[in-house]
């Protein structure tokens, strides 16, 4: 990521609009980190710049990273199990869902198959489908954020 | 050989696997809880899956998930290290059906040797000591003679229940039969079952364990035993090898002795047979625990044996080849100090930010560590946070290492135990190596 | 990201603005990290908590504390040498100075005794003596305070 | 025994000595200077003096305020550690006349022993190999028969000076003569001086190291060898014990001849014998350090012995008993890393403030460092921070062992020579053993 004076303004002011007492960002480039208003400084510097030197961080070991929710309509679908991720019902069939869906709550949204079983994923709310975050037949872990779900 | 294991647990075991597959060559994968998503065998094995919220429930004991989870990696064993499911046969058969192997015994053989009423059985058969004892008693005449039978002091116990009620320890035959009647009494009370049984009381036991390590193509070998008579509240403190209290001849006939059991019973990896030994030097079999103990690394560091690395090659079905495992050939003298995140005198746990932190170094000193600076301590799992493993010529050499490398051990942030150790091993009783499994109990009461 | 001193200003001026107390910045050319307004600890946790636990900790081990001199015209006279502090030339002899003395440039102000030699340790401004921070007998050690002087 | 040692050095090595003294019921007193006044061993020695500023020169090289340091805290020993004034004979007398014992030879011995000429001369009375070479040259013709004489290819040195000038390195008879008028005109220019003899030159040189431990009661013991061939600009990198390339045969002869050497010289204290290996495996020395060597940990964990420990013990004036000390005794293979900060590839020393340390863990893992997270590793000092070595049951598991300990060492906010270690243990010439002193230069030009 780039970010020039100017984007940093505009940033400074979302987080000041938002409300956000603490900002980290890093990136293979930069690491940026911003707390607003009060102290809150917990995590000691070498928690934070700990990740950097271990060679073992791989994709799939990396939890989602945090991301800035702007927005509190905006929620994310997580994986409640350990599995392989399928956008539809099985190989032939369409997608379940696409970018732009609306659904409604207890719509089926994917399948995780665990241990041979396909776990149909159901949305918690109504809304439309902003993002769909992970890949058709790859693996996902407890936890990791599945949909972007702008609700109704 | 397997070419990715899975390792079922985290903290300090975990890292100890993730370092017998490095030197095996085996890819590691890690599970984690979200709480634990930051820690140690996360960031050090090759891949990480997280498989649940912090309760250990619902991810370190959630056997689908941990399954799914060896799926998705193509994990080809799963190691499950010490507590959780180490134990757990159900998990071991699960493991087989899914076609992974599991690193430790097969589901049989943990039901019979796990089981505390087949195992004395399998002890009886092949002549491992049991501590003398009666069936259910018919009243107070036939208790009192029994007794007598037995030797004093006895334990009366109900057999329908535990945790102190209707027990009763009797130290003279003229009280045996009131007693009798006062366990019974509350034995109907608490369990709806009067019965009663009885068995020899040892007033100050030590704990003496043996490391046993077999192979699927009849090798077993016996590798020293361990006294970890430091206990509180049946929590190892302080584990050493070889125990103070025995002798090679005793080491050579026990060996023999457990060494048939193991084989003829189909038993094919490491495990640890327990044993008190009361105040005249002899012991009794107590039960047998079919995983990797915390403690094995004082025998690692006599013997010269990794055991880790020789339990999953036994696992990939490997025909181990051990060096001298004879008594005499041990070297020197090994003890284990277990670093608990908690106060030293309350033992309440004391989890938090570690705010610094540095282990002790220099020769002879070995740490386990399953923690580092910046790392919060959660406050849902086990205290322990790391061992600190000394070895010397002798014990008395161990004993010192051991107090340099406490002094040198810096973990800011939360309390720990280390005042506990420091004071243990400044204890007579730990000293003269006469320490039993009340030592704590009374340092404690003492103050230090 | 490059910043000269005007992008500084004007971030600190934007910074100001907004509120920030904390503002970290680091990408592979530079790190950049501000606290705005609140109570400053520069150094991380672990290394300032650090000497507590540690029992080896001693009186004659621990250098002097730094000492906040809010005042320029107050300096410190400090030991060149490591060795024993001596106020007067022999037992018997007054004191060189005391509390309140008025000391010219390159008068004597004690004895450090090292390796059987008497060194005389001088003022190096003329002034008055504040305070004398060295026990007589005890032993010193290079760089500790021994006097503290009023410039005149 | 001494009730108090002062340890005139910082680092690592001080730390190493603390640990040694408190095994041995010994207070120990750290010195600094100002900017160390943060460092390890200041934080672990029972008492520190600040002795001058930065400049080690004005500081840990500054004998008056040294002695002045070990009389104010009543220190009744010094211990000097590697490097500094460890080999100052000065030192070692000025301690003398303070009635502090020196932790190492006699000023004598020192003397005898770490002059270059005399120690050659009593290397040739004891019949210690030394490299083929001749005296001073009389003219190209002499230089020609002198040469065939010793066997090419041959090196020409200056007598005057060193540094490269009026070197010439000669591998046939017919390029001698030419090569002595260059060299000897260089000398000549260079050192007013034109005098040139020659030496057997060694292509591909092997570093072994022989150590060796006496006390004041004549008793004298070889403790094996150590192989320090990798080496870059004379700054050794890793080291290990055994060393690949000598067998028992060779150890047991040489072992004889130094011991005999020793002895005779009246040297009493630790020491080690520096010798070149040529191509065919043959061993010339070539100089002795008399002192604690950086790399000493390697032969601790072979042979079980605690070098610093008997050091100490031979110059407080005890007789020393050690374990069995014959080659065969030895227990499997130890391997060190030195961890410098320092860029790995130019080797540009990298100070910095460490924002985060780990040290690596587990069994046959031991570290030796001088550092902490939360340091600021100062830029006057000697860029190594800390040591890793290893013990395996062979060279290769204590290779293997290495590889992972390496992975998990991790050092935050500074550059360190990791990589380049890492890069050499998958080196094919350093895993066949067959690593000479230009094998980093080679890995480094090759690029890793």
């Amino acid at each position: 990521m780039n970010l020039d004076l100017n984007d940093l303004r505009r940033l400074l002011r979302i987080l000041e609009k938002r409300n956000v007492s603490e900002f980290e960002l890093e990136d293979d480039k930069m690491r940026l980190r911003l707390v607003r208003g009060g102290v809150v400084s917990s995590a000691p510097a070498h928690f934070a710049v700990a990740p950097a030197p271990l060679a073992a961080a791989s994709a799939a070991a990396s939890p989602a990273a945090p991301l800035v929710v702007d927005d509190a309509s905006v929620v994310f679908v997580t994986s409640p199990f350990v599995g392989t991720f399928y956008r539809s019902p099985s190989p032939d069939a369409p997608s379940f869902v696409e970018p732009g869906s609306v659904v409604r709550e207890g719509q089926a949204l994917c399948i995780v198959e665990a241990m041979k079983l396909m776990n149909e994923i159901e949305a918690d709310c109504a809304g439309t489908i902003v993002e769909i975050l992970a890949e058709n037949g790859k693996s996902v872990e407890f936890g990791q954020k599945l949909f972007k779900v702008r609700k109704a | 050989m397997f070419s990715k294991v899975l390792i079922a647990n985290r903290g300090e075991i975990a890292m100890r696997v993730i370092r017998a597959c490095r030197l095996l060559g085996i890819k590691s994968v890690a599970i984690h809880s979200e709480v634990d998503a930051g820690a140690l065998h996360v960031r050090f094995a090759d891949e990480a899956v997280c498989i649940g919220p912090a309760d250990a429930a619902k991810s370190y004991l959630n056997i689908p998930q941990i399954i799914a989870a060896a799926e998705i990696t193509g994990a080809d064993a799963i190691h499950p290290g010490y507590g959780f499911l180490s134990e757990n046969a159900k998990f071991a058969e699960v493991c087989k059906k899914c076609r992974l192997s599991f690193i430790g015994p097969t589901p049989e053989a943990m039901r019979l040797w796990g089981d505390k009423v087949s195992s004395r059985a399998v002890a009886k058969t092949y002549g491992l000591p049991l501590l003398p004892g009666t069936g259910v008693l018919a009243d107070g005449k036939d208790a009192t003679e029994q007794a007598q039978a037995v030797g004093f002091p006895i334990i009366l116990k109900a057999s329908g229940g535990g945790g102190g009620r209707g027990m009763r320890i009797v130290r003279q035959a003229e009280d045996v039969a009131r007693a009798y009647e006062t366990a019974s009494h509350e034995a109907m009370t608490g369990f709806k079952n009067p019965d009663v049984y009885l068995e020899r009381f040892i007033e100050e036991p030590k704990h003496i364990e043996f490391q046993v390590l077999a192979d699927q193509h009849g090798g077993v070998w016996t590798l020293g035993e361990r006294e970890c008579s430091l206990q509180r509240r049946h929590q190892k403190v302080i584990e050493e090898s070889p125990s103070p209290s025995m002798n090679d001849e005793q080491r050579a006939h026990l060996g023999e002795v457990i060494r048939r059991a193991v084989r003829e019973t189909g038993y094919t990896t490491l495990g640890t047979l327990e044993f008190l030994m009361d105040e005249k030097g002899i012991l009794y079999f107590m039960e047998m625990n079919t995983r990797v103990q915390v403690e094995h690394p004082v025998t690692e560091m006599v013997t010269g044996v990794d055991l880790v690395e020789q339990q999953i090659r036994a696992a990939a079905g490997e025909k181990l080849s051990l060096p001298d495992t004879r008594p005499w050939s041990f070297r020197g003298h090994s003890i284990e100090c277990r670093i608990n995140a908690e106060d030293p005198r309350s033992f309440a746990p004391w989890p938090g930010l570690i705010t610094e932190y540095h282990a002790p170094g220099g020769g002879g000193v070995r740490v386990d560590s399953g923690v580092y600076g910046g790392w919060r301590v959660p406050s849902c799992y086990d205290a322990l946070i790391a061992k600190v493993i000394t070895h010397g010529a002798n014990r008395a050499e161990a004993i010192a290492k051991m107090r340099c490398a406490l002094e040198e051990f810096i973990i800011g942030g939360i309390r720990t135990n280390i005042p506990l150790h420091q004071a243990l091993l400044q204890d007579p009783e730990v000293l003269s190596g006469r320490m039993s499994t009340r030592t704590i109990e009374r340092l404690v009461a003492k103050g230090f």
